[in-house]
């Protein structure tokens, strides 16, 4: 997956593993979470994460941010190769680059702090201005995501806001140390309907402003289409495509991501909706079968399917995919 | 079944703590208790009995201290706990036999019977949650519970023997001798009523304020409110859904409720002077007894730990979670 | 058609000690057999009052304070107890939101399926055995679950087993509380496709309760959108989604990105729904609203008026005022 | 937080406060409120109540009443400081094992699992009874041992789920060191839970204190309620119809046990939402 680069890849993964120990002593078993992903995300680039719960897509995220620590797989940063482990010093200095949003904004801001303390802090912990002008800074960064008037915002407490606020609160916060990547986990999936948009285009506005790059994830196709530049399809750990988002939705060369457009409700293409007939399930990752993770609900399997995971076949200039139905286009 | 192969590894663990503490403790405190207590008895005992409790209690000895105490679970393991010096030239084994029957039959009946009790009306009091008598019984338990036992037995001791005279002072069965057969169990059963209704009444408090949060806790899940929507009969709803899931965090919470009824038992044959282990466990505090103080420890902490025991069990059989392995 | 379902200002919420909350309020529609209709709205504005409101399973501290339901032609306000309990699940069945925990965690499958036809109807066992496993191959689950235990099924067979059991007395009215919220995108098509093929097959009635409207557009015969405990519009939902009146309706449906065809930058609608402890006066959605009429909107709440057949909207913009 | 306010609205704490208080308000004012000197023997032994002894006197002629005031000192300093103690053992206990987590996990649980199932009362009369000099502070050292286990128990629990709120995530991301997010971030939102783990453990400590007293294991030489019913039932009190000397500072006990364990209900109910419903 060696590509020219225009510009410049703020993070990139390379074969990245992560698996969990669940069980007590006596009954360990390993959860294959992650196995084996690549990817990249450019200066200013919106990278969307798409796959159902349980596919890994929160882990990738939380794998990143470095939540987790990395079985196995190598992490650049702006081209420069991080540490799988960290010291506390290390882990501070990439997280002033790396930032990350959550998906459930009634949980994420402690009930006890102000909106004011919760931003206070990165400025604090990563120096980012001097101590005089924190909270002036705090209150243009509540006025950039939003949070309007800032001065009465400054000194709520998360119960006295709307989920939409608090979100935006999230956002803030992340946005704060002026980070060059912002992982978004599912921001918009917990908020009511009417106001997702909004967050979205709060959230594509402080790109511009900020020059930022994200990995949106969701499960959501068609909010992913909306905010990325690249889409990746994510199965049962696996990449099983990633591509331009037009590409990937227009035409999605993957069974699984095929599937996953005609389930999604598209009323726009008309009210008779497409009829979805794979059966199945996710299988489980303690238990991962050693060929395609998708061949016992695939439409196309062949037998060879079964026997080990496809290689990633390049499609076209940044389409990819990981399905034996392709050939490499040179 | 590899919960219950856990519960029987921590079942282990615990009895070896009980017996480690037991050997460990005179011989942390400041100046070796049992000399105080070998010096006191000093001419009542002879001196084969005084050397053998010079060995349990690790004094006058060269052997070092992990030599004492691989000697020392060997006795345990054996049952032999030496000599009682308060019932000289009795066992302790000897003494002990006689008085857990009485505690046996006294404690497991009562905490049955509170137990049962007291989860009935937990159910019933938080079914009819808004009924009168259910806010006149909440408050009524709470002060049960508050009760220290030794006290309440103390007043109905005084108001049910003494005062009205229907039940005798205390004792276990009728002292006039040639008692036999129905009579005599007539006596035993006679003599434990008092004894028994201070242990029910005092902990059916407890079991009850438990079962009424749990089952308030379950009434607001989603399957209660499914099961009506089905139309099942209120009846089914109240035993089959909700107390059959409040009922389980009874049993994890069994260990401690359980080790606060037992020593309620005790203090309560203190004062009915009930020949149990607990009215035992009084006479060996007064007489100094460490012998007999420890196995009697060691005796009610593996009752306890049984207890438990059988409560893990049951637990597997009521909940199916537990069943296949999981937490 | 016959309608099944007659609701008429219906006021229903919730009572506490200190304060009290109207979830629904003066809520009238009209349901006929065999009729898919769906109710579209954000959280907390009543939709899942309303449902439980209309089947009387609102559990304390909820409550109906006002309003006729009239069920086949039975007033469901008049009915007591033991009548209404007989009547549940043999006339109306409801499947939860929560379907994850709507399973008793103790008994098996097989018991909570029994259960819920023996109170019922006077069945053998070999006779409740059939239709278990009858109801399991309904909705594609093997009856070798039926001896299973809840936490042994995943979300979606959970799902599956609860919509078996609503089906299990052939109800005429099945009331479905955001069924697949908490469903993954593929299995949750999976369960609408395989519901509306039940419904044309058996040919009950369902109401369906979700946030998503996008669900519903595809699959419902008719649409209600509610907002701060009202209908502001019912439609058919072809006509609702080829013309929606109310701004409120126009802003949802604008509010989720297409799929297919060109990106282009999209709104949502500012600012956050009315407090339902508290009186509103005028048109709930006044502080919201593009196209509010100062003077008027603040001011009466409109009525749910019928502009064109069978299109009902709450709004001014319609009324002539 | 609003919790303080719907603390005293709340039934049940406003009747254990309100008990509380009175017996605070009786340990501070001993000196002033009893009629006699507590230690006195200067009257007939063994009266029934009259006027001049509400309570009757005791068997060495103390006046009862002034006794059982006197008592509220130390059972009410033995609740509270025990209580105390073992709050702030089950907290460590409870905040290193849930959020360290692996083995430290495993051990420390191991040890309050053993904790919690040995039997406390026999284990605190075994250990007393190898104390030779007595005091307050052995009886308050000895209730502590016994009597943190099942706090650390549910603390641990509470940090687990605190600790996986997406909050104390965001916390570290943001780069907060470890001991900011314990102190900060997972501490102060278990502040209720810790203070009804108080209530609980001070209830289990003024009844085994006065258990302890009662068998003559703790200082008899003391004032309290405990050594009060340990001299009535040596002296056999109801056998003379002396019943206020044994009823009075039982019910005493009692009361205060309740009113710990009103509050530590109370604090439970308002933090817990399933409980507050209706």
């Amino acid at each position: 997956m060696e590509t020219v680069q225009k510009t410049k890849n703020v993070i990139e993964v390379k074969n990245l593993v992560k698996e969990f120990r669940i069980g007590g002593i006596g009954r360990t078993r390993i959860v294959h979470a992650i196995n084996g992903i690549d990817f990249w995300i450019k200066e200013r680039e919106v990278l969307g994460l798409v796959g159902e719960s349980g596919s890994g897509k929160t882990t990738v995220a939380r794998v990143i941010v470095r939540l987790y620590e990395p079985t196995s797989g190598k992490i650049f940063l702006n081209g420069q190769e991080t540490p799988l482990r960290m010291k506390h010093k290390e882990l501070v200095n990439y997280r002033k680059h790396v930032q990350m949003i959550f998906q459930d904004p009634f949980s994420s801001l402690n009930p006890l702090h102000t909106v004011g303390y919760t931003l206070t802090r990165p400025l604090k912990i990563h120096r980012i201005v001097e101590k005089g002008k924190i909270k002036d800074r705090v209150l243009q960064i509540l006025e950039e995501a939003g949070l309007i008037p800032p001065k009465q915002i400054y000194d709520k407490l998360p119960y006295e806001l709307s989920g939409g606020q608090r979100q935006r609160v999230g956002i803030a916060r992340a946005i704060a140390v002026q980070p060059q990547l912002i992982l978004a986990d599912e921001p918009t999936s917990m908020l009511d309907v009417s106001i997702r948009l909004d967050i979205m285009n709060q959230m594509l506005e402080l790109k511009e402003k900020e020059g930022v790059s994200y990995l949106f994830i969701t499960h959501d196709l068609a909010g992913a289409h909306y905010m990325s530049d690249r889409i990746a399809i994510m199965y049962a750990g696996h990449l099983v495509e990633i591509g331009p988002s037009d590409d990937v939705i227009n035409d999605p060369k993957h069974p699984y991501t095929q599937l996953l457009k005609k389930a999604a409700p598209k009323p726009e293409a008309g009210l008779e909706p497409e009829k979805v007939d794979v059966g199945g399930e996710v299988p489980d990752l303690t238990n991962l079968p050693p060929g395609c993770p998708f061949e016992p609900r695939c439409p196309f399997a062949k037998p060879e399917c079964k026997e080990r995971v496809p290689d990633m076949v390049k499609i076209s200039e940044d389409h990819f995919v990981r399905c034996i139905l392709y050939k490499n286009a040179g | 079944m590899k919960y219950i192969l856990k519960r029987i590894v921590f079942f282990l663990i615990t009895l070896w703590a009980a017996v480690t503490i037991n050997f460990i403790l005179p011989r942390m405190m400041p100046g070796n208790p049992a000399e105080v207590m070998i010096a006191k008895f000093q001419g009542r005992l002879n001196p084969q009995a005084i050397s053998a409790l010079e060995i349990a209690f690790g004094i006058n000895t060269h052997e070092s201290m992990l030599a004492q105490y691989w000697d020392y679970l060997g006795r345990m393991v054996t049952g032999n706990f030496g000599i009682s010096v308060s019932f000289y030239p009795t066992t302790v084994a000897q003494v002990l036999a006689q008085a857990v029957p009485w505690t046996l039959g006294l404690a497991g009946i009562s905490t049955v019977i509170a137990f049962i009790l007291g989860t009935l009306l937990g159910i019933r009091v938080s079914w009819k949650r808004n009924s009168i008598s259910s806010s006149f019984a909440v408050p009524i338990a709470f002060f049960l519970n508050s009760m220290p036992y030794f006290w309440f037995a103390l007043i109905v001791e005084y108001v049910f023997a003494f005062v009205f005279g229907w039940f005798p002072l205390g004792g276990a069965y009728s002292s006039s001798s040639g008692l036999s057969g129905l009579a005599l169990v007539w006596s035993v059963l006679y003599h434990a009523i008092l004894p028994a209704a201070t242990i029910i009444i005092t902990a059916m408090g407890g079991w009850m304020l438990t079962m009424r949060n749990n089952m308030i806790s379950v009434l607001s899940d989603d399957y209660i409110t499914f099961a009506f929507a089905q139309g099942l009969p209120e009846r089914e709803i109240e035993m089959n859904y909700a107390a059959r899931n409040a009922i389980l965090p009874s049993f994890t919470g069994f260990a401690m409720a359980i080790g606060f009824v037992i020593s309620g038992v005790l203090l309560t044959e203190i004062v009915f002077s009930y020949p149990g282990v607990g009215y035992l466990l009084y006479q060996a505090v007064l007489n100094i007894d460490y012998p007999l103080m420890q196995a009697i420890f060691l005796f009610i902490t593996i009752a306890v730990l049984v207890a438990n025991f059988i409560a893990d069990i049951v637990y597997v059989f009521l909940d199916p979670r537990a069943r296949s392995g999981g937490e | 058609m016959d309608a099944l379902l007659k609701v008429k200002d219906l006021n229903a919420g919730y009572e506490f000690t200190n304060f009290k909350t109207w979830a629904v309020r003066n809520v009238s529609f009209e349901l006929n057999k065999g009729e898919f209709l769906g109710i579209a709205g954000e959280s907390g504005c009543g939709k899942s009052t309303l449902a439980f409101g209309v089947i009387r399973l609102l559990m304390p501290p909820g409550k109906i304070f006002s309003g006729s339901i009239e069920f086949n032609g039975i007033d469901l306000m008049k009915v007591d107890d033991e009548s209404l309990r007989k009547m549940r699940w043999k006339e109306f069945s409801m499947v939860f939101q929560a379907s994850m925990n709507v399973l008793n965690p103790v008994l098996k499958v097989r018991t909570q399926i029994y259960n819920s036809i023996k109170y019922h109807v006077n069945m053998t066992e070999s006779e409740l055995d059939k239709r278990a496993k009858e109801l399991l191959n309904l909705v594609n689950v093997s009856s070798k679950y039926l001896d299973a235990y809840p936490h042994q099924l995943s979300g979606g067979m959970k799902q599956r087993v609860v919509i078996a059991m609503a089906l299990a007395l052939n109800p005429k009215l099945v009331i479905m509380d955001e069924p697949t919220t908490a469903l993954d995108v593929v299995v949750q098509r999976r369960i609408l496709q395989e519901v509306d093929e039940l419904r044309k097959q058996l040919g009950f009635a369902i109401i369906f309760i979700t946030h998503d409207l996008s669900l519903l557009v595809e699959i419902s015969d008719s649409l209600a959108i509610m907002y701060a405990g009202q209908i502001i519009e019912k439609a058919p939902s072809e006509k609702l989604y080829a013309k929606p009146l109310h701004p409120y309706t126009y802003g949802l449906m604008h509010a989720f990105p297409p799929l297919v065809g060109k990106r282009q930058k999209l709104h949502g609608i500012a600012g956050r729904p009315p407090d339902l402890s508290s009186d509103i006066k005028g048109c709930p959605f006044y502080p919201r609203c593009e196209k509010r009429i100062n003077g008027v909107c603040d001011v009466e709440n409109p009525k749910l008026v019928e502009i064109e057949s069978e299109h009902f909207v709450a709004c001014h913009l319609y009324d002539g005022k | 937080m609003n919790y303080v306010k719907l603390f005293f609205r709340n039934k049940k704490s406003a009747i254990g406060v309100i008990i509380f208080l009175f017996f605070v308000v009786l340990a501070i004012f001993a000196p002033w409120i009893a009629p006699y000197s507590p230690n006195s023997m200067a009257f007939t032994p063994l009266q029934g109540p009259s006027w001049k002894h509400w309570l009757g006197t005791t068997a060495v002629g103390q006046d009862i009443l002034s006794q059982v005031i006197w008592g509220t000192r130390l059972s009410l300093i033995v609740g509270l400081i025990t209580g105390g103690i073992a709050t702030v053992v089950s907290v460590i206990i409870g905040l290193s094992s849930g959020y360290l987590g692996g083995l430290t996990d495993d051990i420390l649980m191991t040890i309050t699992n053993i904790f919690l199932v040995i039997p406390g009362l026999p284990l605190i009369i075994i250990i007393s009874a190898f104390i030779v000099v007595k005091g307050i502070w052995t009886i308050i050292f000895v209730i502590s041992l016994t009597g943190w286990a099942w706090g650390a128990r549910t603390l641990r629990s509470q940090v687990l789920t605190l600790k996986n709120r997406d909050y104390v995530k965001a916390s570290v991301v943001t780069g907060e060191s470890s001991a900011h997010v314990i102190f900060s971030d997972i501490f102060p939102n278990m502040l209720s839970l810790v203070v009804a783990n108080f209530f609980g453990a001070a209830v289990y400590a003024v009844l085994s204190e006065a258990g302890l007293e009662f068998l003559g294991l703790g200082d008899s030489s003391a004032i309290s309620w405990g050594t009060i019913l340990y001299w009535a039932q040596n002296n056999q009190a109801l056998l003379f119809g002396l019943w206020e000397w044994a009823a009075v500072p039982g019910l005493l006990i009692a009361l205060l046990g309740m009113s710990f364990a009103l509050m530590n209900f109370a604090v439970d109910e308002l933090t817990n939402p399933r409980l507050r419903k209706r």
